[in-house]
């Protein structure tokens, strides 16, 4: 039965990684670069218990937390420009990102 | 197929290897470079643990009624090596952020342009 | 026994989510249809996915690991989904609303 | 058989990425793709039996050296137009480049003929010096995972090693963009608060922070036992402050942890490491040696290697602070 959910992550993995490719806008990529990492999170938590060793869980655990850091940076840095945010950087981005 | 199952980590471990090779030597942009150098990294490390692996093993940390343990070894080298590895980018990155500032470009001919002209 | 077989259940009904989200975002026309198709299964998804495992590791530490990667994803990803929309939706994309638009609008890229 | 599929799926997964990430000129969508491909190595690293690995690949991998690159893309586009949107077409010619490859790529693999076959557990990697660390490591350091055993104990001098290369690497990226502090923080405060946060963002962030700084606490301590030590918490520690510093700003992450502490921190983990070991010298026996830190071999190598793993830890994650608050605090004025 764990057969079954391994084929169905790493399906759904296969076709985020193709979107994560082909994606034509930024968002898209980093949509699909959320979905696979949250994948990547299940498969390894039902490799955990499929192997017995639930140690592996922790890994699952920083998984979900990173992830999640990388897609607000991402983010940050399409929507801000910059990493230290202040106000007139933004808009000037925003121009320049118009383009 | 047994051999082509016991090979297939190495032969993807090569070509990730050469394409990093590749991304660094044809490509002029500095920080496609820098990630040209970070996959031929990651693919000496997929090298390293899979040497370290064995068949049926479990992860190297005992436990009871456990015992046959992947090699520990190499597991230690990569785990540091990824660490230095982040440090070594940030500071290749550093170099490119201080290029960019005084060339203007972060493209390989360009900045040889602009020594020439000099 | 039955909570063997309502893991198995869950993991199934997971890994079907799973695949009907990348179906979605492999197939559908534009970015907001992506992220609904993306940001509303993975969260079930992952859900049920951990719902099964958690059955499976009945009352131990490794539940209460699965219950905070649960409680996690359960966070992260809605707010991930939400942050990317707010974000695509202020630097000025558009919805794709009828078939004859282009994806031209996309600023990026 | 599932893990040897995972294995072979993910392995492909990867070659196309790279192949992906080589033909791409759009730098952003090339940095995020390296995130996906750190995020693949990581589930293989698992998939093959290296949890430690895979829990430092996972943080560092798809958390701080995406985070940093996507820093330097912030950085490197300014000015002109969005550098990450478009890349100056090819120039160089890519026959010989291609030729190279080839060629080292065919004697590489004509190479593998000799390796032996994936997962042979009488392969010459596995027979020699792992045999001696897995029968012994638990009867002499008292630590049930053998990576931290060696990591901390056996290989204490490269480990420390490792630990200068990133304090010098963190000197050398302050060095190279560490100056131009801001000028006026009454002004930028202002105008931070004018910027509207994403509430959300907010609340979760203040929700997940101090999880992720107790998860990190529990991965320092819990590494004798299970996957984890002072690298991957360090990592994941400055990873909490590197989310804090994404949602709330640079200069108020900067008034938690002022960047001059950081650089005490940083030297001070490692003053901690070299410390032990001079203390084991002085103690009369060997440099790194724990065992006469306590009454016997087990207590000592016990407490040589908790002291060891805080000071990587430390040293660990200010480094990675300081590299992170040099990338995000340059061009700031």
């Amino acid at each position: 039965m764990f057969v079954a959910a391994f084929l169905a992550i790493l399906l759904s993995m296969g076709l985020a990684l193709a979107r994560a490719l082909s994606g034509p806008t930024t968002y898209d990529r980093i949509a699909a670069v959320n979905m696979f990492g949250t994948k990547t999170v299940l498969l390894i938590g039902v490799l955990a218990f499929f192997s017995g060793r639930t140690d592996l869980l922790d890994i699952a655990l920083v998984y979900a937390l990173i992830n999640f850091i990388g897609v607000i940076a991402a983010l940050k840095l399409v929507t801000q420009g910059n990493f230290h945010a202040s106000h007139d950087d933004r808009s000037e981005a925003k121009q320049g990102d118009a383009e | 197929m047994d051999f082509l199952i016991g090979h297939y980590n190495y032969w993807i471990v090569i070509i990730l290897m050469m394409v990093g090779l590749y991304t660094v030597i044809s490509r002029g942009n500095l920080i496609k470079k820098i990630i040209g150098l970070n996959m031929f990294q990651v693919s000496v490390f997929l090298l390293y643990i899979s040497l370290s692996t064995v068949e049926g093993g479990a992860a190297p940390i005992i436990t009871e009624g456990v015992e046959i343990y992947s090699n520990p070894l190499p597991h230690v080298l990569i785990l540091t090596a990824i660490v230095v590895g982040v440090a070594t980018t940030a500071l290749a990155l550093a170099l490119v952020v201080r290029i960019k500032e005084s060339y203007g470009t972060i493209e390989e001919d360009e900045i040889h342009k602009l020594d020439q002209s000099l | 026994m039955i909570i063997d077989i309502a893991s198995w259940i869950l993991l199934l009904a997971g890994g079907g989510l799973g695949i009907v989200g990348g179906i979605g975002i492999h197939r559908f026309p534009d970015f907001y249809s992506r992220l609904h198709a993306t940001g509303i299964t993975d969260t079930l998804c992952a859900m049920l996915i951990l719902l099964g495992l958690g059955l499976q590791a009945g009352w131990s530490i490794a539940a209460f690991k699965l219950a905070l990667i649960f409680m996690f994803l359960f966070f992260t990803t809605p707010t991930a989904s939400h942050a990317l929309a707010n974000a695509a939706a202020h630097s000025g994309l558009k919805p794709k609303l009828s078939s004859n638009d282009s994806d031209k609008q996309a600023p990026h890229d | 058989m599932i893990d040897i599929i995972i294995d072979i799926t993910l392995l492909t997964f990867l070659a196309i990425t790279s192949v992906a990430i080589l033909r791409m000129s759009n730098l952003f969508a090339i940095v995020m793709l390296f995130g996906v491909f750190s995020l693949l190595s990581a589930g293989l690293f698992v998939v093959m039996d290296a949890p430690d690995v895979a829990f430092t690949e996972a943080a560092v991998g798809a958390g701080i050296s995406t985070v940093l690159m996507l820093a330097t893309l912030a950085l490197v586009k300014r000015q002109q137009k969005p550098h990450y949107t478009e890349e100056t077409p090819q120039t160089h010619r890519p026959w010989l480049p291609l030729l190279v490859v080839i060629v080292t790529g065919s004697a590489l693999v004509y190479g593998t003929w000799d390796i032996p076959a994936f997962g042979d557990p009488d392969a010459p990697a596995q027979t020699h010096v792992a045999r001696y660390y897995i029968d012994n490591a638990l009867q002499e350091t008292g630590v049930p995972n053998i990576v931290t055993a060696i990591l901390a104990s056996y290989r204490g001098f490269d480990t420390l090693g490792e630990v200068a290369v990133i304090f010098t690497a963190a000197v050398a990226v302050l060095l190279l963009i560490g100056g131009r502090r801001p000028k006026s923080p009454a002004t930028s405060k202002d105008k931070e608060s004018k910027i509207k946060p994403n509430l959300i963002l907010r609340v979760v962030a203040k929700f997940l922070i101090p999880l992720i700084i107790l998860f990190a606490l529990y991965v320092q301590f819990h590494g004798d036992f299970g996957p984890g030590g002072g690298f991957q918490a360090g990592v994941i520690f400055s990873a909490a402050f590197i989310l804090y510093s994404l949602v709330f700003g640079l200069d108020s992450a900067e008034k938690i942890i002022p960047a001059n502490w950081l650089r005490i921190l940083a030297a001070l983990g490692l003053l901690i490491y070299a410390g032990v070991g001079i203390a084991s010298l002085l103690l009369g026996e060997n440099y790194l040696d724990y065992t006469p830190l306590g009454s016997n071999q087990i207590a000592g190598q016990h407490l040589g290697i908790l002291l060891v793993e805080l000071g990587v830890g430390i040293t660990v994650a200010a480094a990675m602070l300081i590299l992170f608050f040099a990338f995000a605090g340059r061009g700031r004025d």
